[in-house]
Formats: C-alpha cells, structure tokens, sequence
C-alpha cells in the first residue's frame, strides 16, 4: 500500500465519490482554482468542473444552508468550511436546520450533506482560525461527527459520510494534512461509529482522537520502550453517535483512563467520555480517577510558544500517565 | 419595478375569465379554507385546546393562493413560521394539517414539528420553519439540484418582511442570484415584524431595492389581490426557470395578533379595519360575480363547502391517535 | 420580603441598572411596546425611552455584534435574544468576538454586555424554541454563562452581570417566568461564580440548575417525607467560570452523584461537572456511579407529551436516587 | 452616486496644495510606512522567520491613508485581517506592530493577538479581525455609543468586496441605517475576495447598489488616489456626524498574494502589472512634485527615513521579550 498524505486521502475520498456518482458534487470558498485553503482540493476543479467544483462567496449560512437544502432535495453536497471556527457563521443553518429537519419532519425528509472542515491550532493563526469546536457539534441530536486521526481513516471515513443519510460534521485535522501514511487506492468505506483500539495494552487506557492520537501513541511507545508501562489507546473516531462500548472494555480491563483531546478542557468532549465511563461498568475497576487533558482555558494565542503550551503536549501526557499509575 | 402598493391597491389587472372556472374554484377555495382554517385554530388556541403558539395567515390569503396558482405541482416551495395558507394552497391534506397542530401521528410530522414545522418534502413543501429567514437558504439549495439534475422546475421560498433583515437573506440573494437559480423569493410584506414595523425595520419605502442590490428583478404587487399576485407569479416563474431568481414584495396584512399572546399594542383598531375593507377573499368574490363565472349561490356554497370541510379536518385530527412515548428519539437519524 | 415572578425579578434588576447608570441600555427584538415574548419588559420603554430601550430588526448577528461593539466604547449593554435558540444566528459574534475580543487584544479591552435569553422547553413551541444550549457557551472561553434557578437569583444574578466587565450569557428559565419567590425590593447582588448549597442532606449530592433546580428541591423534600431519604442540592448557578469546590465537598460527603439538567444529555454540561467529579478527592468517597439525567437524544417534539418526556421527569430522578441509593 | 472607477481612474479631483504641508508629509510618510512595513513582513515570511500567515495591504495604501487623513483622532475604526495599512494610518506604533507580528510581549497584543488581531482600543483602534465582515457590527455597536453618549465623533470600518457578501454587513448596515449612526462604512474592493473574483462574486457591476439597499448614500472611489478618496472621507464624515451612515466603494487592487501561501493562480501577470501602473505611491508623489509641494530630495528623504524607520521597528520587535508561558491564561477575563 502506498504511503499517501491525509489531505490526498480526503482529496481521494471525495474524487471516488464524485467520479461514480453524480449527485455528488462539492462547494466552499477558494476550493477552485485555489484548490482550497490548504491545498486539499488541488486539481479537482480541472477534473469535475465548475457546475460540480463550486467556489462560492464568502456567505457561510447561504453556503451550510444550501448544501442542506440540495441535500434534501436529492443531492449529496459536500461543503466545505474553510476553517472550523467559520461555522460560528452560519451555526444556525448547521444546528437548528439541517440536524433538525428530519426530526422535525417526523422522519420524512433526509439530509445527507457533509460539512468537511479543518480545526485545530499549530498554525500560528490565533484565537479565529484555530479553534476545535466538536463539542458543539457533539451537543447537537441530528449530526454525526466524525474526527480522523490517520490518512486511512480520513479517506474511508470520508466516503462513508458522503454515502450517510444524515448531515455529517467532518472535522479534519490541518495539521496532519502533511503527514503520510498507508492508504489503499481504492475505495474503501470505515463504518461511522466504530470506535477502534489503535494500540493494545494493560495499564492504562488513552481515549484520544484527531490531531491527539497520533501524539499520545508516540508517547505510549516511548513508555513502553522506556519503562515497560503498557497503554491502550482507543480512539473513537466518530463523536456521535459515539461507540461507547470499546471504550468502557478497555477501561474496565486496564481500571484507568486518561483522555486527551486538543479542544479547550472545559466543557470539552472529554466530559461525555469521563462521565460515560464513570457512569458504567468499568466505574466498579478504576484504580484511579478518570483525568482528563484538553486545552488551556484561554483561546489560542499567536506566539508559537504560547500557541504550543495551550493544547496537550507529550510531557503533560507523560505526566499523567504516571500520576495515574502510581 | 412596478409602482407601490398604495398606488395599485384598487385595481384588478386581469380579467379573471381566462382563468377558467375550474382553476377560479380552486383558488377560491383555497383562500376560503385557509381563512376557515386560521379561525378554527384562533378558536382552538383562545380556548386553550392547543398547545403551543401559532402564527395565523387570515388576511394574507391571496398571496399564497395566487402564487402557487401560477406554479406547477412539480414546483418546490420553503415556508415560514406562518405557513398554514401556503400549505393549504400547495394542495396539502387539511386534514393532517390539523392532525398536526394537535399534535397527532398521522400529522404531517407525526405530532413532532406542529404548526412551525409542517413540512411535505415528497409533494415539494420544504417545510414551515420557526426561524425568521431559516428557509431561504434551502429554497437556494433546492434551486442548486434543481439546475444540476436539469428538472424543469422552481423553488418559491415565501418569508415575512422581517425576514429581510436577517444576514441569510442577504447571502443567498446573492448566491441565488450569481448562480442564475430558479427561485422565486416572495416576500409577504404585511407591514409587522411581530411588533416591529416595517416603517422602522427599513430606510427604504420601497423594498424591491433589496432586489437591485443583486442585480436580479424585483415587483411590488398588491398581495391582496389573488388576481394580480397571480400574474405576476406567472411572471416570475418563467423568469426564474429561464433567466434566474427574482424578488417579489407581496404587500398584505395580518388580520390576527402576530401569535397567540398579542395585544397589539403596536397598531391601531383603525389601521387593521382599513386593511380588512381591502380583504382578499370578498375582493376576489366580487370579480367571480362581476365576470359572472359563479352565481351567488354557488360562491355561497363554496363557502359552506369550505367551512364544512375544516369541521372535517376537526373531526379526523381529534379522533386520531396520539404518537406513542416510544417514537420520542425515533426519526433524529435516517 | 413580597414574592414577585421570576420575569418580574428580571425586569427590576434590568431597572434599578438603568435608573442609576445611564451607560446601560437594553436592546432586542419587540421588548418596547410589546414588552418581550414573554412580557419581562412590560413598562421599561415607557419608563426609559426609546433611546435606552431598543427595539431591533430581525438580525441576531448584528444584534449580538453591535452590543459587543457598544461594550467595547463604553456602554453596558443587555441585549434580549429572544429566544436562546437564536443565538446560533449570531453565534459568530458571540463566541468569537464578543468572547475572545479581550484576549486577542492582549487585555486592553473589556466588553461588558450582558445576552439574556429564555431557554428551554415546556412551551409547545418545538424544535427551534425550546434549546438550552448552555453547553455551548460554557465552552467557550472569555464568556460567563448564568442559569439562576429562582425568581431571587434571577435579580441577584443579573444585576452582577450588568456589573460584570465580561460579556455574560444569561440564559433564563421560559416556564420559570411566572414562577414567584422571595425577593428584595432593593438592588442587591449575587456574586458570579459561586454554587449555592440548596438544600442541605447526607444521603446523596443532586447538582442542578435552572428550571430543573426546583423540580429537584421538590422530589427531595418528597422523598424525605415519604421515606427520610436526605438529599443535597448544588446549584452552582454559574456554569462557567464554575465554582466547583461545593459541588465536590457535597459528593465527598454524600459518597453519591446525581446531575440533572434538561440540555440534551450527550455533550451536556452534566459531561463536565460528572468529569469534574470523577477527577477530583469525591472520586475516592464514590459508593457508587456518577449518574446524569438529561435530555433525550432528540430536538423538542411539539407533542406535548413526548415533549414532557423529552426532559428529565421527577420519576426519573426518583428511579435514579433508588438505583444510587441501593 | 459617482461613476466607476473605470473613468475616474485618471483624473486627480483636489489641488493637494490645499492640504498643506505637514499634513502631505504625514500622508506620504504614512504610505510609505505602510508599503515599507509589508515588503518587510514579505520577505520575513518568505524566509519562514514568522509564524502563521499574514494579509499584506501593499497596493491599497492611498486608501487606509486617505480615509484616516480626513478623520480626527477620536474617531474610531475597525479594521480586517489585511489591517497593517489601517494601523498605521490611524497613527498606530510601527515598532509595537512589528512586535505583535514577532509574537513579542510589547506587541500590541502581548503577542497574542498577531497580524489578524492587532488592536489600540485606548487610541480608537477597535481591533483587525480574523473573520472576514466581522468587525461590522462592532463599529456598528460603536456607533451607538457614540450617539448614545452624545461624542463628536464617527466611527470608520473597514471591510473587503468579500464582506460585501457576508449577513452581518447585511444586517449592520440597515441597523446603522434606520438609527441614523455614524459610521462610515468602507469596502475596498481590490477585485478579489482571496481567489474569488469580484466579478463572479457579484450580480452586478456597482457595488454602490449595496448602499441603496439601506436607503444611504454609496459613492465608488478611486482607491488609488489618495486625494480623491480625502475628498470622498471628508464629505463622509460629515455625512456620518450629521445625518447617518456612507458606503464608501474604494476601488484599488492587491499586489501581493493573499496570504503568505497564494500561488496567484486565479489572476494574470498582466493584469497585476496593470494594476501596478496605478500605484499610489508613486501618484501621490507625481502629484506633490507637480504642485511642488516638496522637492525631490525631500521626496527621496522621505522615502529612506521610511524604510530607515521600518528597519528600527525591526529592530525593536527583534530585540523584544518574548511573553511569559505564564500569561497563557492571562486576559481571558477581566
Ligand atoms: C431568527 C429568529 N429571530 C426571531 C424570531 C422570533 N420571531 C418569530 S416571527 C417574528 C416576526 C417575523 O416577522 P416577518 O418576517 O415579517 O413575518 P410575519 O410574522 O410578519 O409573517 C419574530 C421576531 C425567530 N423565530 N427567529
Ligand atoms: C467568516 C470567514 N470566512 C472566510 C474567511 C477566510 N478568508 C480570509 S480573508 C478572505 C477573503 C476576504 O476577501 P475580502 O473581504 O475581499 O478582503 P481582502 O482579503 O481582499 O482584503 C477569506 C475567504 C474568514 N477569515 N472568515
Ligand atoms: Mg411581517
Ligand atoms: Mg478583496
């Protein structure tokens, strides 16, 4: 299998999907010409079109608002917010119509619609365009969220949002858009809500998903090569509706868990997974509190050094880790 | 644009005759069943029978019976907040209307959406929504598939005069307009937002400005006159289809408080009597009479007819069922 | 002390503010001659005028954006949304002006507004008037978020709001309204960020807030009477910054946990104070799970019995307290 | 409202020699800062020595100068993500900005805030901003409490053709419009919105159509001549204080890509050296030289003290602490 980029990976999901099917099709700002914001759509424009490929003005809730409307009217758009914190913009299209209207239709109306988005800081780009918003979206019956931590996941995830029935939030991960990793060359679909054991262990358990993951296994195989400590690292990958059950295994094996996500701590997606699991079986095994490591209480800051020190970085990780151990 | 409402108020543009008499029927009682329908549900809602609020459209009738005479069934329409007359002239079941605002399964929504939320997405309604402006942006969606799929087809998206304020009108105006979509946005300019009037909502006397803003055609038209709302409608929709989208200002009135707890402390008594002398549904009887297509009689039928047929839709919508606790968490995922 | 309404608790802090300090003013959708949707500004136009009472077109966002806009120059804004579940329309302003304006200015700006808002469900107004989203605020730092519980917190509460040099969303309680209690006739001020013990027991901790607040006090004192089950009650009242030291004593105490609030459970704020809980020295007292009771996984139906169900009910805080307790 | 920039581009309307001579040296040293200060951060950034990304204003400078020249100093703005221009025409430190942009403790944000966030509330400086059309409201809210308080000022806000398209520019601009604030609200339109074309952005060609939609005064300006876009600020200004909000369409042109990473692939060569053959700077200079308002030398002194001055705000913000991690959490509330 070749070695591919996450953002070829998302640029390959989409391209199979629009390549076989013609309700398909993509729109947001500078994804054209420009190939978007991030490079992620380069040469898409030349293959699909200007009817398919659809640069659009800066008007987020006509653009979220209008995705939901073609995708309830027989389409599958893909939008694309050009950063995440952009949805705030048209939160009201997101949150209050498209998650909503099969409910309040009594199910007789469907809205397969993805919003593909990039959050997240490491970029230098401060408070605006660096934001990691799933709890928001986590909050909201009606939306799926789904985070991909690797190339593979983002391309399968990718298509199987494209293919759900509901409106989908998918937050990519910009700064692993650089990083490579195995990915098929066809087409291939990972089930929404699968939650996956990306590392076996003992000790401990990490619930930890997009730009996090990848951070927390290096920590977990520098421990292991160290000291022998043996962590399990799941990742839930979908936020919702979210697979629980991996979750509450692996805790009520290793009796603790650590949880580490990039967002602002407070009121963050960790207090679904803290409480899910201390409202579960795997309450009866914890050997230790279920702590949690999200981001500063604080927006992002520009200075690098700041920006660095106000998400999860691996010392803080370690230090948990042996905090919960002993 | 055409010139204000206070101008054309009085005048009737089309000689309702080429209507034909099976289509007059149809609009007429279309009107009268949204206006029998309204009071039925004012009635219900002072006499506390109904949960929730409403918003009701008694007074505004010709606007939506007018513009969905001149549209095809196959035509797709977003509604508003005050939305019982648009369904009702889109050709909904009365019947699972009421079901609905009480609440009952076999309501359009299964008892979930209630009067803000009535939605028929098969038959082409988009659906009411309670938040002022929220259908516009669908509307410009549907009108995105619609140009894709090459569906000889167009999207009328209805919305209040308060609606113009919002950002997302603004937005997809302007996405609607770029992309030559087929929609038809019919704005009920019935002189209130809630309290607020549009004298102090707007800089502007005119409110076809907001069409120039982007580029696309904008009427005014007497939306008490189905006559005229309906040539204008026709109008529209052979614009929106060939050309691109337009802006028509439906100026009307709402007869009833904006919702059931109104005291309509921001208008005078004397203000809605000027506005009822120019009532929809007795200027559009008086033209069936002048141009002899019915006898008094059967116009006095149809009203029978009408009101008879809400007591119907009473009927079915009390004896339905209530949906069971079990479905509260169905539907949220397809 | 006269009981008056909970809206009318609000209406006499929101005066007393503006008849001493000309640099607060109210703005928002018909709360002049219409008094607000739910009457709470019944009489102000007539008392302050149309310069200090504002009524404003149908546009959140700059609704939102123009009170941070007048806090940032000088004023004290109280901008009415009139329903919580607008505030998505100008959730941009909100969550990423008004909230960050401080910190990316490196602390050389205030912005003193406070957004007070009806939330909740209880009305039969359906999917989109019925939200309490206060999870999302509370996600959010540089924004405080309130939730009093009782006609004297309400005025309490709101006057430190007022007085608060950060923008504030003061989320009020749509079927409190016309619930009455105790109140002073003078100003007086609660502080922000302190959680009250409502009721004081050994047995169980109950942290809740807002309308569920009271429908927590009454299955208690029932409960104690039919079955002398001694329940304890936190209403921390401010979410964010969150006063958490109370709520940890409670459960240290009780050894038991019960959270109640009528947010859609999944990513509610039950998420982070179960986290808060489950992380802290209560962790090492717990004799059982850490429970929530939420919302259903739903929007609001309009039915109004699916719509009852669709909160937390006082027999399911009865069966949860049992389970707990056994 | 004025014609198009297509046939005023050409012409000079005002005799400078009226504006007296401090006043051109501040104008002309104000642009050249500007042009100065982003050839630096270009070449920074083009060597990775700063973090994230920056929006440079390098062909726009007449009018950030021109605007705030015809403003007085307790006047307000807001600005965008492409501010530097605007900073420095409002009189802002070079040396603080350049900070902020390095990230450094005397930055202007303390280094937290960056190029999208540079702020001066104290001198009237409402802040840049990362989320295009969203200063609008703000200078909007300003303009209530400038009016509310009684203040002999306006307030200025700065926005791009993009934001035109944004619902808060919607919302904001009828907002200031039916409450008479006083703002002047100014787009400058550098005919791109990132890649997105002005031209495929809008359904029509003046863009002062967006003013009538509010019933306010909208004026296309030169936006590379420095006088007339003076000229067009004063008469705003007055407008503002005395009557009620202006758009003001400021038609310029961007040199540079759009953000550090733009491979300009949306535009022709030919078309930016277009462009170029009307770049302020060297108008403004014909102009001063012509009227004989400076000689020369004093010209070409001018020039070197600007970029001598850019090099010590270099210096400075090279030399500046970098903030504590102690303050990460510092400022989120007050
Ligand atoms: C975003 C939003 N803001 C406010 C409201 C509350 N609200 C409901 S209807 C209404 C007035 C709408 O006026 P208009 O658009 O003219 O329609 P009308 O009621 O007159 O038919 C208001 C303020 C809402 N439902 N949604
Ligand atoms: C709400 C929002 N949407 C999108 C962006 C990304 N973005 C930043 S600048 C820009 C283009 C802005 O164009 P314009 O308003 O014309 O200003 P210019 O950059 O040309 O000065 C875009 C799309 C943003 N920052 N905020
Ligand atoms: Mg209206
Ligand atoms: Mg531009």
């Amino acid at each position: 299998m070749r070695d591919i980029t996450y953002a070829e990976a998302v640029r390959e999901g989409m391209s199979h999907a629009m390549r076989k099917d013609q309700d398909v099709f993509f729109m947001g700002e500078d994804i054209g010409v420009y190939g978007g914001a991030f490079g992620v759509s380069v040469g898409m424009l030349e293959e699909f079109g200007e009817e398919r490929v659809r640069d659009t003005p800066i008007s987020e809730g006509a653009l979220i608002g209008s995705g939901a409307g073609a995708a309830v009217t027989g389409m599958r758009p893909i939008v694309e917010v050009q950063f995440s914190d952009f949805i705030a913009v048209g939160m009201d299209q997101l949150a209050n119509q498209a998650a909503k209207i099969r409910y309040m239709f009594g199910g007789r109306a469907t809205v397969p619609m993805v919003v593909r988005t990039p959050a997240g800081s490491g970029t230098g780009a401060a408070a605006q365009h660096s934001q990691s918003m799933e709890a928001w979206y986590a909050h909201v019956p009606g939306l799926k969220v789904v985070v991909p931590s690797t190339a593979y996941d983002a391309k399968g995830l990718l298509l199987s949002s494209i293919y759900d029935e509901n409106p989908v939030v998918f937050m990519e991960q910009k700064v692993l858009y650089r990083k490579k990793g195995p990915v098929p060359e066809e087409e291939y679909y990972i089930p929404l809500s699968e939650s996956e054991v990306k590392r076996e262990g003992s000790d401990l358990t990490i619930v930890s998903y997009g730009r996090m993951l990848p951070m927390c296994m290096e920590v977990a195989q520098e421990l292991y090569d160290s000291e022998g400590i043996n962590i399990e690292i799941v990742d839930p990958r979908t936020l919702r509706p979210l697979d629980v059950g991996p979750i509450i295994t692996s805790v009520a094996k290793t009796g603790r868990a650590l949880i580490v996500h990039e967002a602002v701590q407070f009121g963050g997606f960790g207090g679904e997974l803290a409480a899910q699991i201390a409202d579960s079986e795997a309450f009866y095994y914890l050997d230790a509190p279920i702590r949690r490591i999200g981001g500063a209480d604080s927006p992002i800051p520009y200075n690098p050094n700041l920006e660095k020190h106000a998400v999860p970085t691996p010392d803080k990780v370690k230090a948990a880790i042996r905090e919960l151990l002993d | 644009s055409q010139t204000l409402l206070e101008d054309d108020m009085a005048q009737t543009t089309t000689p309702a005759k080429s209507l034909g008499k099976e289509k007059l029927k149809d609009m007429y009682m279309k009107m009268l069943h949204t206006r029998n329908f309204e009071e039925k549900v004012a009635y219900f809602f002072s006499r506390g029978m109904v949960h929730g609020t409403t918003h009701l459209y008694a007074g505004e009738e010709a606007t939506a019976t007018g513009m969905l005479a001149a549209m095809k069934d196959e035509d797709l329409m977003t509604s508003t907040h005050r939305g019982h007359g648009h369904l009702i002239s889109k050709g909904a079941d009365i019947s699972r209307m009421m079901a609905e605002l009480l609440g009952k399964d076999s309501g359009y929504c299964k008892g979930k959406g209630g009067s803000m939320h009535i939605a028929d997405v098969e038959r082409g309604n988009l659906g009411a929504n309670g938040i002022v402006g929220g259908g516009i942006p669908i509307a410009t969606g549907a009108g995105i598939t619609t140009r894709m799929k090459e569906i000889d087809r167009v999207v009328l998206s209805f919305f209040g005069d308060g609606a113009l304020n919002e950002g997302v009108f603004h937005e997809s105006l302007n996405l609607a307009s770029i992309w030559n979509l087929p929609v038809v946005f019919v704005c009920e300019n019935n002189q209130y937002a809630m309290s607020f009037s549009r004298k102090k909502a707007f800089n502007i006397e005119d409110l076809t400005k907001r069409a120039d803003a982007y580029g696309i055609p904008g009427v005014n038209v007497d939306g008490n006159n189905v006559f005229e709302v309906y040539e204008t409608a026709k109008w529209a929709r052979e614009h929106a289809r060939e050309t691109g989208p337009v802006l028509i200002i439906s100026n009307t009135y709402r007869y009833k408080g904006h919702s059931k707890s109104d005291a309509n402390r921001y208008r005078t008594k004397e203000e809605i009597e000027e506005w009822k002398q120019l009532d929809p549904i007795p200027r559009m009887r008086e033209v069936l009479e002048q141009e002899k297509m019915f006898t008094k009689k059967e116009l006095d039928e149809m009203e029978k007819e009408a009101a008879d047929n809400i007591e119907k839709a009473v009927e079915f919508a009390e004896n339905a069922e209530e949906p069971s606790v079990d479905t509260l968490t169905d539907d949220v995922y397809a």
